[in-house]
């Protein structure tokens, strides 16, 4: 990949909240790249700031937070400096487009499957009456929902979460983004059900070339779409890397951490490696490394000095005093071991 | 649909005779003098015995309760006894009842020409300056009595604009003040249920998605938010709609107004039993039926209630 | 092993370089890790009370407006025994003349000047206020205990519901005013009878909503974790359910007295509501009525209802803020 | 292993649960289930949701009504019935973890008071001060600081309520625990927490867990025998690795083919397995719940049975 | 001559005004309302009339005779005139035989005439009739001799016979439209026929009445004012002072409440006058038929109310001047009344009654003294010691729709618990709402102690006597301990029923009737109070325009009046008076002489 194919691209960006008086900074100047045409997928724990991270892109923060500062640029333009509804207008489903966590609430209860998919494509595509329902039927047989014709004229309640969630992403796929955010497409859906999702995705990013950022906590799911991962925590990205660098050859302690709990690699009857403690309040302003408190690998200076990102590879970056010249050598937990023997099979290939 | 309705329909039929049999008894409790005329201390035990006997109020209460039933499917609503003597209550009720409905549905209709939008601008400026006037005059309506600022109003208004103070049927202007007043509580309720639901709406997840679809927020608010948060209120109207038969005390009596708002305060004053049975029960079935016709209005309008509660079930 | 961190060495090639190169080689040594106090970071101790009321203390207008109504209670209490109070009751007569001292407007003797026969209005508005205050407690008071009964038996013993539903469904469709219209008749014009007619009427809508909240409730996890730790109804009901209510009930309170105050006012209007000896702010504002139309006397109007307003309006806003403030979901 | 010889704890037989009281919306949501659990092993449920795990796991805590079957607990029949000497003691001996951590905790009360709410009931305690120790054990035991009883629950983390919620059965001294998913509402990062305390409680005080998840990797990791239930049918139960090397059921083959996999390798090759109920023809030969090989159970009519012993004659010859 | 009105005539002759209490029924035959027969007043003329200084005038009867022994009166109708429908179509003709018809219709129990009473007392035959015991109408001393010539023969001999001519009962009602009708006579304006000045266009209960002059009228030159407008208002005493300021009606009355405003603001006191006062006769009642709850305490209150001392105590103790200031806080003393016949209302050849001897030692003191009450409390004290539980719950009601009335009642308790001490007394003011308070309060006799009023109801002093009749409705005062005669009467009885016994000798006559009413103030079965109207007004009617008459219907008549451009002041009204005062008396002595 080179950086001539970057579509959006975000520096330093700081996300804050008004909270009843109290300022929250929920994204602590994370940056990212964006190429076109591939999947990145965002973990980290519970409100690591994963999904406001994403609606700042399309200036869905919710009405008490704002872009204190950095950039968000994408085709020359900075939306950071976008302040009224009518920029994002421009922007949003044309450009981006968004799947939310929640089939259940996503749809409106009131009205026909068919009128919310129609009103996409009519936005969007500038088709109108028969043209436009031909249309929303085509889409809605796209994502694999069976005899279109007559879910068009449904109610939402009448179908199934998976169903739901479907008809989430046609409407999203009906705006013909270049970019869709897929916020944990499929947290509330059953595996089997999951595991159709994320195949319908991956078909869809081919036939309608998107680029796509998936938001998950879920590692496996990561693995299975992912071409690229970034890895947050307390608002920041803290490693970023291909799918096979993070899983194989990860950095950052704390993603160690999160890797290394995954009772997937775990011993039977041993106990799994866990993460000690809770995330910071960020509500309070953070020194240093915000992982420190809770790394048993902390260095003095992870509470001292925010560590910068330091490179793996060309691709694969990580902030982590670990890498420092100066940093001693640390024993990652077993399991990660494993992974990074797996990683040195491949390399030597 | 047709299953829901029948359902709800019987419900409805149910809990109307329940009420009105209820009613019906509570009546017989009332102090028989509301049986007499201006003439009641004159007659004697033996008399008064014949009264009650020949308006059958001596019979066994079961049978007084079916003769009661077969007078109410007739149409019956018996006389006024002391109100106006002899006056068929339904002819008393005629009267009044065209008052009352107009300047309720004036005042409905302007509560909701006012209340709706207003809700709808406080809703969209949460904690600006629209919501808190908002704000503080619907805690003025909720807070200060009805009595008070009524009365302040029929006082300054009157005679700032030249208003006639009375209402005269014939006089178009003394329509304004009553219906303005009146409207009033209306209009702060239904701002408060509006900007309620706009807000509970606002918040949801497929408002998120609208937002993220490329909507404009006009497109927004009024094809998805408002419609949504205008759905559990009209469940309300039919309701609201059928009281205004009942009238408002404090106007119709302020202004002078010959509805039905003074009519039961009368009836109970003078202890006209007929009257005051006829008013409760007519009272009371306005507010079954309009439960009723509500809940179908909110059927047809939202899909789900149809399938009536499977869905809710865990 | 040795081969990840060579691309360590090889691949720095951030522009912040410069500036971590000196860092001292001190500060990478492991520092202590201590697991109690990862346990601890994050959460500040958390007190529910505290929170409540600093978030009340949070919104200006209700500070303001409770330290009013503290101070109109504390003074409504002691008014009588401050010195140089008239009687509420008392007609004063003119020295001069030997005649009542009627309509006499607001001076340094008489306040709130006097009414058309002669009593202190100022006097008489704070005993009015205790009355309408007596009146709009007692019927808060009650309407809570009945409605939180009626409305927890009603939502959490299912036997009981439909039987429950049932009866609501009917009293509910007999419109307040009609009853409290019919009790105040049958009964004398007193403050217990609009006690008791408010009490009657009012429970219903407070049993509804308490109701209403434990459904919502009654099925949360925690309260099967207590069936399943064998928790008697009794105490799952007092510990588990009616806790959730406070904020709603202290709001319903609040609001209960705006809301008897009116009822009081309305019935004192339509003929029905308590004798002028007993004043009242309703039988004050319907005294005052009598001579609004002669502007010099309006101040017989004018006073108890701006006492009544600011009564009611302050009830009304601080039981909206502290319900706003006891939901645990606005503490910060 | 030689499980003849243990000795089960829990006996469900032919259980079945309905909901809704009238015919018309009559819904049975748990259908002729059989299992046992032994005693000290970890007994995993899976399926889809709604499939009825929930149902199982109340039925046998006895917050739900069974409409038909038994529950035997140690031998004795607990459904249904039972005197007020034995609910006493059920009430102590089985004891649930629910799912989500910030449903499960009285926000309105203290951990103290959460933690020994139980003991109250049960009055399994001799004075004030006990009770305090007793707490203040179970904290410990559940890795959280006894300082802890005095606060309430907002301030605590997920993964540390959902440890409260551990402390609050641990005191009734169980010997059987249904966790109802007890992770899946929480965080990857600190599921491992309550994995391990799990994990660590039932090593120390011979804990017998049904644990019931849809989280198919958490379920092969912590059980010894899984149970799969489908539309509220068990349709296949076994020791838990036999199970995920060679499931036999089209559900259960359907349900481990979609198991993300946290390894990008094998993700990318994953093969999904789709499952149509319509590929059984039980009209007219209905199915049956037969031992197909020693501790491995499935549902199928004769003819798949068939089939499946034919799938595993060729996985033993593979191997 | 007529008088100050000369130019002051408004153009349009249209005179609005706002009330408050709501009529239930037109039907004049049955009640016995004021409020009720006055609209009726203006609907059906009477045989006879009375001009504006309370002159007999024709009627519908032209003329008439009383044959030598007093009992036979004959009268000759009026010709062509017409009944009309409130569409002004003519109905019939109104003829000897409506007055028998309508008698018919009073005398028949069943339809619960409220003023039957009235009628039995004098007619021949009529009370019997009335009570069943004769069923041949045609013996009822009521008779058509001919189409225009009627009859009516008397019990025994009535000389104020004339007057009660222009009470409802002797109204005349068409026969044959009262069977059309049968019992919706009088609900409506539609099952209404009219004989008088005017007709009910439009009849809205709580919302307006308009009564517009009746085209056939026979004396219509003599109806001025073409249209009434009477619009109902809950308020109407509140509202009706701010409408007249804004010209929205022609008549208000000014309450004490706010009359000091109206005397300092010069353009409103151009406006504002006296009324004058009436034959209204206020007074307070004991009751000694308790009927109130048990929690007043009505044994206890039957107790001292048969104590003589205890009445006197409380007799004496009423400051009525105090009390008057509610409502008449300019010249109190001008409405004050120290028996129960007002002055002025009937005189024994120039002599008032209230001047005559046994009556003029109350009539001219006045019973307030505080010495005498503080000595009759302790004798009270004395003899009910044991026997009564102190202090006495007073129930006091009043109509909370009368506006001072609830100010005169605190002011009664507390002037009076004040004099008395608060352990001899409690009074309990009960305030009561107005529709239907005399049936709710006095008539169910649930009070102790009430101010009660009386008009009169012909010229003679019987007429006060009638409410304390057994079968009154005031206060019962023949139930009163201690005043039972042989007969199984009280003394009071006795004394009244001996008085309307002289018949004929009119001197005697009122001699008794002054013993009775003085033996009745004496013994404190009542305190007397005042005379009704009085007040001011703001009114663009002449007062001294109207028809007078202290009793019966005509005062209540628009007939002859004319509204004006500009309302009259104070100082015209006086003026007007004394002028009125001066024409009248002329005017009787003239009629005398005749
Ligand atoms: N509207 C808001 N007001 C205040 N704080 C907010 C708001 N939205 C998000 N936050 C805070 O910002 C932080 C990041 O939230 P975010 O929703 O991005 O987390 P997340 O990583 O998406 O978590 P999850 O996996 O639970 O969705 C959280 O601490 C959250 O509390
Ligand atoms: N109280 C109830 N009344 C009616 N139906 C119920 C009730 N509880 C559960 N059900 C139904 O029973 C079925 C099984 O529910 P259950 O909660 O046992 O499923 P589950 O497997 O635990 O699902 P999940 O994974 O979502 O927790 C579901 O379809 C549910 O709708
Ligand atoms: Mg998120
Ligand atoms: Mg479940």
């Amino acid at each position: 990949m080179n950086d001539s194919n970057v579509i959006l691209s975000v520096k330093d960006l700081v996300v804050k909240f008004n909270l009843r008086g109290n300022v929250l900074t929920a994204i602590r100047g994370a940056s990212l790249d964006l190429y076109e045409g591939e999947s990145l997928a965002i973990v980290g724990e519970s409100g690591s700031g994963k999904s406001v991270f994403t609606k700042a892109f399309m200036g869905l923060l919710d009405a008490n937070g704002w872009i204190e500062s950095g950039s968000i640029l994408y085709k020359g333009e900075d939306l950071a400096k976008y302040k009224r509804e009518d920029d994002w207008i421009k922007i949003r489903g044309k450009e981006f487009a968004m799947v939310f966590q929640e089939p259940m609430t996503s749809l409106n209860p009131l009205r026909s499957i068919g009128s919310q998919v129609e009103e996409a494509v009519t936005l969007h595509q500038r088709l109108r009456g028969d043209e436009a329902k031909q249309k929303v039927i085509e889409i809605l047989n796209d994502v694999g929902i069976v005899n279109p014709e007559k879910r068009y004229y449904q109610y939402p309640h009448e179908f199934s979460g998976g169903m739901r969630q479907r008809v989430v992403i046609a409407i999203a796929v009906a705006c013909n983004p270049k970019i869709l955010i897929c916020d944990e497409p499929t947290t509330a859906l059953d595996v089997t059900i999951q595991a159709q999702i994320l195949n319908l995705l991956k078909k869809l990013q081919k036939k309608y070339k998107l680029t796509i950022i998936y938001i998950t906590h879920d590692l496996g799911v990561v693995a299975n779409v992912a071409d690229r991962i970034a890895v947050m925590y307390a608002g920041d990205i803290i490693e970023i890397g291909t799918c096979e660098e993070v899983f194989y050859n990860a950095q950052h302690p704390y993603t160690w951490a999160l890797l290394s709990s995954l009772p997937q690699l775990g011993v039977k009857g041993e106990d799994l490696y866990s993460i000690k403690g809770t995330p910071p309040n960020l509500f309070n302003e953070i020194k240093g490394d915000a992982f420190a408190p809770r790394n048993e690998r902390a260095l003095k200076i992870d509470f001292v000095k925010r560590p910068p990102y330091f490179h793996v590879s060309p691709t694969h970056k990580a902030k982590t005093w670990l890498l420092h010249p100066k940093a001693p050598k640390v024993e990652p937990p077993e399991s990660i071991k494993f992974l990074r023997k797996k990683w040195q099979v491949m390399s030597n290939e | 649909m047709l299953k829901y309705t029948v359902k709800r329909l019987l419900q409805s039929v149910v809990t109307l005779f329940v009420v009105v049999t209820i009613v019906f008894l509570l009546m017989r409790l009332m102090p028989e003098e509301g049986y007499f005329g201006e003439g009641y201390e004159k007659l004697d035990e033996a008399q008064r015995e014949a009264i009650l006997t020949s308006m059958g109020l001596r019979d066994p209460i079961h049978i007084q309760l079916i003769n009661f039933y077969i007078d109410l499917f007739s149409g019956e609503l018996g006389e006024s006894i002391i109100y106006r003597p002899k006056v068929p209550i339904v002819d008393i009720l005629k009267a009044k009842i065209p008052y009352s409905v107009k300047f309720g549905l004036a005042a409905m209709a302007l509560s909701l020409i006012v209340g709706v939008p207003l809700g709808v601008t406080m809703a969209r400026s949460k904690n600006k300056f629209w919501d808190k006037l908002g704000t503080g005059y619907i805690v003025f309506i909720n807070a200060v009595p009805a009595a008070v600022y009524y009365l302040f109003l029929q006082l300054y208004v009157t005679d700032i604009f030249k208003l006639p103070i009375l209402f005269n049927p014939d006089r178009p202007a003394s329509w304004i003040l009553p219906t303005i007043s009146m409207s009033l509580g209306g209009t702060a309720s239904y701002a408060m249920w509006m900007r309620r639901y706009m807000v509970d709406e606002i918040n949801k997840d497929y408002v998120k998605l609208a937002r993220a679809k490329g909507l404009r927020e006009k497109t927004i608010m009024v094809k998805h938010v408002l419609k949504n948060a205008i759905v559990p209120m009209v469940q309300y109207l039919p309701t609201s709609l059928l009281y205004t038969v009942s009238g408002s005390i404090y106007i119709e009596s302020l202004y002078s107004i010959p509805g039905m708002g003074g009519l039961l305060v009368d009836a109970i004053q003078r202890q006209d039993n007929t009257l005051v049975q006829a008013l409760v029960l007519i009272y009371s079935s306005i507010g079954i039926i309009g439960l009723f016709l509500g809940d179908i209005l909110m059927a047809t309008l939202d899909p789900r209630i149809k399938l009536d509660r499977k869905e809710g079930a865990r | 092993m040795a081969n990840s961190m060579d691309n360590l060495v090889n691949g720095s090639v951030d522009n912040t370089k410069d500036t971590i190169d000196d860092i001292d080689e001190s500060l990478f040594e492991f520092a202590d890790f201590d697991e109690i106090e990862a346990e601890k970071t994050g959460y500040s101790n958390y007190s529910y009370w505290r929170s409540t009321f600093q978030v009340f203390m949070q919104n200006k207008v209700a500070k303001f407006l409770l330290f009013l109504m503290i101070g109109l209670l504390a003074f409504t209490m002691i008014q009588p025994y401050l010195p140089g109070q008239k009687s509420p009751t008392k007609i004063y007569i003119d020295e001069n003349t030997g005649m009542q001292l009627r309509n006499h407007p607001p001076d340094k003797e008489f306040w709130f000047g006097t009414n058309s026969i002669g009593q202190d209005l100022w006097a008489r508005i704070w005993s009015g206020t205790r009355t309408s205050l007596l009146i709009g407690f007692f019927v808060g008071l009650w309407e809570a205990i009945i409605g939180i009964i009626v409305g927890t038996v009603w939502g959490y013993v299912r036997r009981l519901e439909s039987a429950i539903t049932g009866i609501y469904n009917v009293l509910n469709n007999i419109p307040t005013t009609i009853l409290l219209i019919l009790l105040t008749y049958i009964m004398k014009p007193s403050v217990f009878t609009m006690i008791f007619a408010m009490c009657m009427t009012g429970w219903l809508n407070m049993a509804r909503f308490v109701r209403n909240l434990i459904i919502i409730i009654r099925d949360r996890e925690y309260n099967l974790a207590s069936r399943c730790l064998g928790t008697p109804t009794r105490r799952i009901i007092t510990k588990n359910l009616l806790p959730y209510l406070v904020s709603v009930i202290m709001l319903r309170m609040a609001l209960a007295i705006p809301a008897a105050i009116g009822y009081e006012v309305f019935l004192t209007y339509i003929g029905l509501g308590l004798p002028v000896s007993i004043p009242s702010l309703g039988n004050l504002i319907n005294e005052g009525r009598r001579v609004m139309g002669v502007p010099s006397l309006r101040y017989q109007l004018i006073f108890p209802a701006a006492v009544l307003s600011i009564i009611t309006i302050s009830f009304y806003v601080i039981g909206n803020v502290f319900a706003d403030a006891s939901d645990p979901r606005n503490h910060v | 292993m030689n499980n003849t010889k243990r000795e089960a704890i829990l006996e469900v037989k032919n259980l079945r649960v309905e909901f809704g009281k009238k015919k018309r919306d009559r819904f049975v949501a748990v259908d002729d289930v059989s299992f046992h659990i032994y005693k000290g092993e970890t007994f995993g449920l899976v399926g889809e949701s709604g499939s009825g795990k929930t149902t199982i796991g109340r039925a046998i805590c006895r917050l739900v009504e069974t409409a038909g079957g038994e529950v035997l607990f140690k031998g004795k029949k607990i459904n249904g019935k039972i005197d007020k000497e034995l609910d006493k003691e059920l009430t102590r001996k089985i004891q649930m973890i629910f799912q989500d951590p910030m449903a499960s905790l009285n926000e309105r009360a203290k951990v103290d008071y959460i933690v020994s709410e139980g003991l109250y009931n049960t009055k399994n305690y001799k004075d004030e001060e006990d009770r305090k120790r007793k707490v203040e054990r179970a904290l410990l035991d559940v890795g959280l600081l006894p300082e802890f009883a005095s606060r309430f629950p907002h301030e605590f983390s997920g993964g540390q309520r959902q440890r409260i919620g551990v402390a609050r059965a641990l005191i009734m001294e169980p010997e059987f625990i249904i966790a109802d998913e007890p992770i899946s509402a929480l965080d990857v990062s600190i599921r491992a927490q309550v994995l391990n305390l799990l994990s660590k409680l039932q090593r120390e005080k011979g804990l017998t867990y049904l644990f019931i998840a849809h989280d198919l990797s958490v379920v092969r990791f912590i059980t010894d025998r899984v149970a799969v239930i489908h539309k509220g049918k068990i349709v296949e139960l076994a020791e838990t690795e036999k199970l995920y090397n060679n499931p036999l059921h089209p559900y259960t083959r359907a349900l481990l083919s979609a198991i993300p996999l946290p390894d990008p390798l094998l993700e990318k090759q994953k093969v999904l397995e789709v499952y149509d109920p319509s590929c059984h023809n039980y009209d007219n030969n209905p199915p049956k719940w037969i031992e197909i090989e020693p501790e491995h159970f499935v549902l199928g009519n004769d003819e798949e049975l068939e089939g499946y012993k034919k799938r595993l004659e060729k996985i033993r010859v593979e191997v | 001559g007529t008088q100050t009105s000369g130019g002051n005539v408004a153009e349009v002759q249209e005179y609005r005004t706002v009330y408050s209490g709501e009529i239930t029924t037109l039907n004049y035959l049955v009640t016995s309302t004021t409020n009720e027969f006055a609209l009726a007043a203006n609907l059906v003329d009477t045989l006879i009339d009375y001009d504006k200084y309370g002159v007999p005038q024709p009627c519908l009867a032209t003329e008439w005779e009383v044959s030598e022994d007093g009992l036979v009166w004959t009268f000759k109708l009026r010709e062509d005139v017409k009944w009309v429908t409130h569409e002004g179509e003519e109905y019939a003709e109104v003829t000897a035989q409506d007055f028998v018809d309508a008698m018919k219709y009073i005398l028949n129990p069943s339809n619960g005439s409220g003023t039957a009473n009235i009628a039995y007392s004098v007619l021949k035959n009529a009370e019997e009739y009335y009570n069943g015991e004769i069923t041949d109408f045609d013996q009822v001393g009521v008779k058509a001799v001919d189409k225009y010539t009627l009859q009516y023969t008397l019990k025994e001999p009535t000389p104020y016979f004339l007057s009660m001519l222009t009470y409802v009962c002797f109204f005349p009602a068409n026969g044959q439209f009262l069977e059309e009708v049968g019992d919706k006579f009088g609900t409506d304006n539609v099952n209404f026929l009219y004989n008088g000045a005017y007709i009910m266009e439009i009849f809205e209960p709580q919302n307006r009445r308009v009564l517009i002059a009746n085209d056939s009228y026979w004396d219509k030159e003599n109806v001025h004012i073409k249209k009434l407008v009477q619009t109902y208002n809950k308020e109407a005493a509140t509202l009706a002072p701010e409408l007249f300021l804004r010209g929205e009606v022609d008549y208000a009355t000014i309450s004490s409440d706010i009359l000091d405003e109206w005397m300092s603001d010069p353009e409103k006191e151009a406006m504002v006058r006296p009324n004058r006062t009436s034959f209204y006769s206020y007074f307070y009642c004991f009751n000694f038929d308790p009927r109130f709850p048990e929690e007043y305490e009505p044994d206890n209150w039957k107790v001292v109310v048969n104590n003589k001392n205890f009445r006197k105590s409380l007799f004496h103790a009423l400051d009525r001047k105090a009390a008057m200031l509610t409502a008449e806080p300019y010249d109190p003393e001008k409405r004050l009344s120290n028996t129960i016949t007002p002055k002025n209302f009937v005189d024994l050849n120039g002599v008032d009654y209230t001047q005559l001897k046994s009556l003029a030692k109350f009539a001219n003191t006045d019973s307030f003294n505080e010495k005498l009450a503080l000595e009759y409390k302790e004798k009270a004290l004395q003899e009910l010691e044991g026997k009564a539980k102190f202090p006495v719950k007073i129930l006091m009601p009043y109509n909370t729709g009368v506006s001072d009335w609830a100010n005169r009642a605190q002011v009664i308790e507390q002037q009076m618990e004040n004099l008395l001490g608060t352990d001899y007394i409690d009074i309990i003011i009960d305030p009561k709402p107005p529709t239907g308070f005399l049936q709710e309060v006095r008539r169910s006799g649930n009070y102790a102690f009430l101010e009660c009023n009386w008009g009169p109801d012909y010229a003679d002093p019987e007429t006060y006597t009638d409410p304390f009749s057994p079968d009154g409705t005031y206060n019962w005062p023949h139930l009163a301990e201690g005043y039972k005669e042989a007969n199984g009467k009280n003394t009071y009885e006795n004394m009244v029923n001996e008085a309307k016994a002289e018949r004929l000798d009119i001197e005697k006559r009122y001699k008794l009737f002054a013993e009775a009413e003085a033996f009745f103030i004496e013994e404190a079965f009542v305190i007397p109070y005042a005379v009704g109207g009085g007040g001011y007004s703001a009114s663009r009617l002449n007062p001294f325009e109207s028809l007078y008459s202290p009793f019966g219907v005509s005062g209540e008549r628009f007939k002859g009046q004319k509204v004006l451009a500009k309302p009259m002041n104070s100082q015209e009204f006086t003026e007007a008076l004394e002028q009125w005062e001066k024409e009248r008396a002329e005017a009787l002595k003239k009629a005398a002489n005749q």
